[in-house]
């Protein structure tokens, strides 16, 4: 496929095109010291050199509040009305890295488990992913180990790779990237083919296919508790993760109106599985970090044949105790190594 | 839903043993106030957790107002007193946050002193009447998380 | 130092006062460091201690599976163990039951912290063990400056500030969960009848959470800072604590985490307190 | 369908049935009717009830699928939407999603003997499937059904249990905790587990269906298959939290299941390779 070259500097030139074009674009902004995904609303805000941003793209399919019915009261009666969007507005994200794109797919294999949740698959269709491939991936990387490359192109439209000379290269992967492409006409020049690729290197922190069938066995294992006995139960790491997908839903009203809201929710929450009782299935911390990793390695493997972590190393890098899931799975893979 | 015209609504949390019968007082003495206050009942200004307040507000509330026994008169000894310490640094705090003072006050009012309560809504509302509707607090429920 | 930490965590193993010590230890990362349990005196190698040694590990004290075990040892940071004077007098920890190990520290962060530079306890206090020299305290009257420039602003400003900062609440509940004195085993956001904090992260929700994460801790927080480091979407929330331990201090002359006989301020009151709110 | 997957039916509360303290039955009508014409379920199903206001609460639709044009649920009231759920009075609206999740077999118990044991609230799913087998009696062969509960005040379902007592071509054994009884109590006095091996049901040919406390389900399995029961012939219900009943919300995962879609009908041996938490 035809590549594009984004000249250093013309970044700004870009996104001005595809604002023209009636894109809404997402890019890496800075907001009180972090990087988040935000709406670009002035110039120089979007950073694509940017590893690693706080949040991870979802909230843009999978916004952490979401009204799915608003409701008045009529004396007894009730009048609903859908909060599913009727048509999210058109979208490009631009600046995420290879490993957030690829969560993309790999939550469509849930949100369309026989119910097709349209509050996803709508913004889904609405946005334009491009994904800039990591020129300098940092120790909390792990995607090679998962599966992904720092130059994937699972879930993205177009991927950027940074040249040597300061700008990038554009190589369109679907429909929607090759509208994004057609949307910066006069920005983008083909690509002369001569360019220097800059692609950091991620290596790889253990063997993926050694994990599961340990999981497999070892449900009760010393190790869980060993790992996890730390954990401050906290809900960063599910919040921060791209593939962490759990929600609550919960009523708020008042004497005239309501909402019905979906909400972010973790599982390392005490309260998450506490039934009504008062019985709770995962009462402990160590329960619930198992949960955590056995969902991500195992169970989500066997229901939906991909495993749910694509190593971005978020939940790592902001955990206040430092857990860092590449170290425990990796800690799994060399227990698998070691009970041959 | 048609617009009405504005008038303040105002919660006020009151105690049963003070303010509450000074209220009562008010009424049964006739005396004239404003009809803008919705009063809450509790058994002591001690019990009025600060989240009451925070409620009234996320509920619509232009104002609230809190109101019990006279420090010394408190019916349980001494519950007004570690009310009083936790409004002088709850009002601190919503201050802090930008919440105008007049947004919520704080009296004492005695079971004797329907007067003074009658004196009081008036003033409470009053004020609360030019400060507007609480729409600061109205917008933050609109307001969309993304997208 | 490290080399006396250990040595003090080893005999307190050896000698059985203790069954654990809750320390240090590596991180994942040069830049960062893990709390370990330490049960065995031959583990107390994997102690260390740094300018990265963040975490206030007095919040592992209440633990209910930590709680009913023999006795503890806890490295503390001068900050850190002020939050032991007020577990102690809320009645939370049996002060007998743990040791304080207090370490002499010149701040942590690269670059430090803001709350190391108005530090006054950089030697520790209310410790059962100190290692390291004695440090000169900084000087805390500027500690409210950041608080005072707030302030200035006039409060429409004020409320754009905190409904800007708190609408980027994911509510993730981690500045409860790091926060040594959040100790309650069912928060009142975790209770559904009524539901007096909205769960949904959303600015109304976050507001309600704020307002009563801080109020919580009016007359309590230690100032360790922990719930500001640990937020990930970087809210100043030390900047509401701060504000209400001013209050504090001003109007009922406490400040907290120093006195282990004083009453504690929002559980007591004198018949003089101010009374110039009340109409 | 609305291509909303969470959004309710409206229902309107029909009529309400104190069962024994705290449990309460609704019957609800769907206020769209064509909705409620087409609505249709299997036993064993489930849905979200919804109390304006308050939130969605699961429980296993407790009518038979062959009772077109209503539903009704049982529930305890526990929390916070069970306890709004009570409050409703006849006539008011409430919401409904579902049938959600996977159903009893009734394919493979025709043909068979069926033990019915249900312990406390735990017999609203059976009672569901009961009503199904009994409005296809010829299908089936014996019958028999085992309620118990902790006092003969918390018994569940009073009027039916009378009804299935009476009718000639079925078992019905009732039985209430020790010490629950009450002097004019006519059922048998024990636990249910040692109940079910004091009427010993044959293993040859039959299906049970166990639903209740998870103490009650783990003591009447052992007991079951004691008397010879493979514990793929056993079935019950798995009652984990839940939030959107579609397979998203990641509540109910336990192991490689969700309860909500893959479940909340499981076989015991379909269980026993499940993590335990639940």
């Amino acid at each position: 496929m035809a590549e594009f070259k984004l000249n250093e500097g013309r970044l700004q030139e870009l996104i001005t095109k595809l604002r023209d074009a009636g894109y809404r674009v997402v890019a890496p902004v800075e907001e009180e010291g972090a990087f988040v995904f935000k709406e670009v609303t002035e110039p120089g805000q979007a950073r694509l050199d940017v590893l690693r941003t706080a949040r991870s793209i979802k909230e843009w399919f999978f916004p952490r509040v979401e009204p799915t019915l608003r409701y008045e009261f009529d004396g007894s009666a009730v009048r609903c009305e859908s909060g599913l969007p009727e048509s999210p507005q058109k979208t490009v994200i631009i600046g995420c890295r290879p490993c957030d794109a690829a969560s993309l797919p790999m939550l469509d294999t849930l949100f369309d488990w026989d119910y097709r949740d349209e509050y996803w698959f709508r913004r889904r269709e609405a946005t334009t992913v491009i994904s800039v491939a990591c020129d300098v991936p940092d120790s909390y990387c792990f995607c090679t180990s998962v599966g992904g490359s720092p130059e994937g192109t699972a879930g993205a439209d177009l991927l950027m790779r940074r040249t040597a000379d300061g700008g990038y290269l554009l190589e369109p992967l679907t429909e929607k990237g090759r509208a994004i492409i057609e949307a910066g006409e006069g920005v983008l020049e083909l690509a002369s083919g001569t360019e220097e690729v800059l692609v950091g290197e991620v290596p790889q922190r253990f063997a993926l296919d050694k994990v599961k069938p340990w999981l497999d066995q070892n449900f009760e294992h010393d190790y869980w508790k060993e790992i996890s006995y730390k954990c401050l139960s906290c809900g960063i790491c599910a919040f921060v993760c791209p593939t962490c997908h759990c929600f609550d839903i919960q009523d708020e009203a008042d004497l005239e109106r309501g909402v019905r809201i979906k909400s972010w929710d973790s599982c390392c929450f005490p309260i998450f599985t506490r039934h009504g009782s008062g019985h709770n299935p995962r009462p402990t911390r160590d329960t619930r970090y198992r949960q955590r990793v056995m969902h991500k390695f195992r169970y989500y493997v066997d229901k939906f044949g991909v495993t749910a972590c694509v190593g971005c190393g978020r939940c790592s890098s902001s955990c206040p105790i430092d857990m860092n899931i590449c170290s425990v799975v990796a800690g799994v893979a060399e227990l698998a190594e070691s009970s041959k | 839903m048609a617009e009405k015209e504005w008038t303040p609504k105002i919660v006020a949390f009151v105690c049963n043993w003070c303010t509450y019968a000074g209220a009562d007082l008010a009424g049964t003495s006739r005396l004239k106030y404003d009809v803008n206050i919705r009063p809450i009942k509790l058994p002591c200004t001690g019990r009025i957790d600060p989240l009451f307040i925070v409620k009234a507000f996320e509920q619509g509330a232009d104002g609230v107002l809190v109101s019990g026994c006279h420090p010394g008169d408190c019916h349980y000894t001494s519950g007004n007193y570690h009310a009083r310490r936790r409004w002088i640094v709850f009002s601190e705090l919503l201050r802090f946050l930008g919440i105008h003072e007049d947004r919520v006050q704080f009296a004492w009012v005695s079971a004797a002193e329907g007067a003074k309560w009658a004196d009081l809504v008036n003033e409470v509302v009053a004020k609360v009447r030019e400060l507007g509707p609480f729409t600061a607090y109205r917008e933050l429920d609109s307001a969309e998380v993304v997208s | 130092m490290i080399d006396e930490l250990r040595q003090k965590a080893r005999e307190l193993l050896e000698t059985g006062e203790v069954d654990l010590v809750i320390g240090y230890g590596e991180g994942s990362d040069p830049t960062r460091t893990m709390p370990v349990f330490i049960r065995r005196p031959e583990d107390c190698e994997k102690l260390v201690w740094n300018k990265y040694c963040y975490n206030n590990l007095t919040s592992y004290l209440t633990w209910p599976e930590l709680k009913t075990r023999g006795k503890r040892a806890v490295v503390c940071k001068g900050c850190d163990a002020k939050a032991v004077v007020v577990l102690s007098k809320e009645r939370q920890i049996d002060r007998k039951n743990v040791i304080v190990i207090g370490m002499a520290c010149e701040g942590v962060g690269e670059p430090l912290l803001s709350k190391c530079e108005f530090c006054d306890v950089r030697t520790p206090k209310n410790c059962d063990i100190v290692i390291g020299p004695e440090i000169t305290p900084l000087s805390k009257e500027k500690q409210f400056e950041d608080v005072e420039q707030l302030e200035a602003r006039d409060p429409a400003d004020r409320w754009e500030f905190w409904r800007e900062q708190f609408s980027r609440c994911i509510k993730c509940y981690a500045c409860r969960q790091a926060c040594p004195l959040c100790y309650c085993t069912q928060c009142i956001v975790e209770r559904n009848q009524p539901q007096w904090v909205p769960t949904s992260a959303h600015p109304r929700g976050n507001l309600a959470w704020n307002v009563m994460r801080a109020m919580h801790l009016a007359g309590r927080c230690i100032g360790c800072g922990e719930c500001e480091r640990v937020c990930p979407s970087n809210i100043p929330l030390m900047l509401a604590n701060k504000k209400l331990a001013q209050v504090v201090k001003e109007q009922f002359g406490y400040e907290s985490g120093y006195d282990i006989d004083e009453p504690l301020p929002m559980a007591s009151f004198m018949p003089d307190d101010s009374d110039e709110l009340f109409k | 369908m609305s291509a909303d997957i969470y959004a309710p039916y409206l229902m309107r509360l029909e009529e309400i049935v104190d069962e024994a303290p705290g449990i309460r039955t609704l019957k609800l009508a769907f206020e769209d009717e064509a909705a409620g014409e087409n609505f249709s379920f299997r036993a064993g199903q489930f849905g979200l009830y919804s109390v304006f206001g308050e939130g969605e609460c699961t429980f296993c639709i407790a009518s038979s699928p062959t009772r077109k044009g209503y539903i009704e649920c049982s529930f305890q009231q526990v929390g916070r939407v069970t306890r709004a759920l009570r409050s409703l009075e006849v006539g008011d609206t409430l919401g409904f999603r579902g049938p959600y999740g996977n159903w009893f077999p009734l394919e493979q118990m025709r043909g068979k003997n069926i033990i019915f044991i249900g312990m406390g609230i735990g017999l609203a799913p059976v009672r569901c499937v009961i009503w199904n087998c009994l409005d296809l009696r010829a299908d089936f062969r014996d019958i028999t059904i085992v309620v118990g509960s902790r006092n003969v005040e918390l018994l569940v379902y009073k009027r039916e249990i009378r009804q299935w007592e009476e009718a000639a071509d079925i078992t019905l054994v009732k039985t209430v905790d020790p010490g629950g009884d009450t002097p004019d109590w006519d059922g048998k006095v024990g636990f249910v587990p040692t109940v079910v091996e004091q009427i010993a049901p044959s293993p040859d040919n039959a299906i049970a269906i166990v639903c209740g406390p998870p103490i009650g389900i783990k003591f009447t399995l052992v007991s079951l298959e004691k008397l010879g029961f493979s514990p793929d012939n056993v079935y019950m219900t798995l009652e984990n939290k839940m939030k959107c009943g579609l397979g998203k919300c990641g509540r109910c995962n336990v192991g490689n299941v969700y309860v909500c879609k893959d479940g909340p009908v499981f076989t015991a041996a379909e269980l026993k390779s499940l993590p335990q938490e639940f």
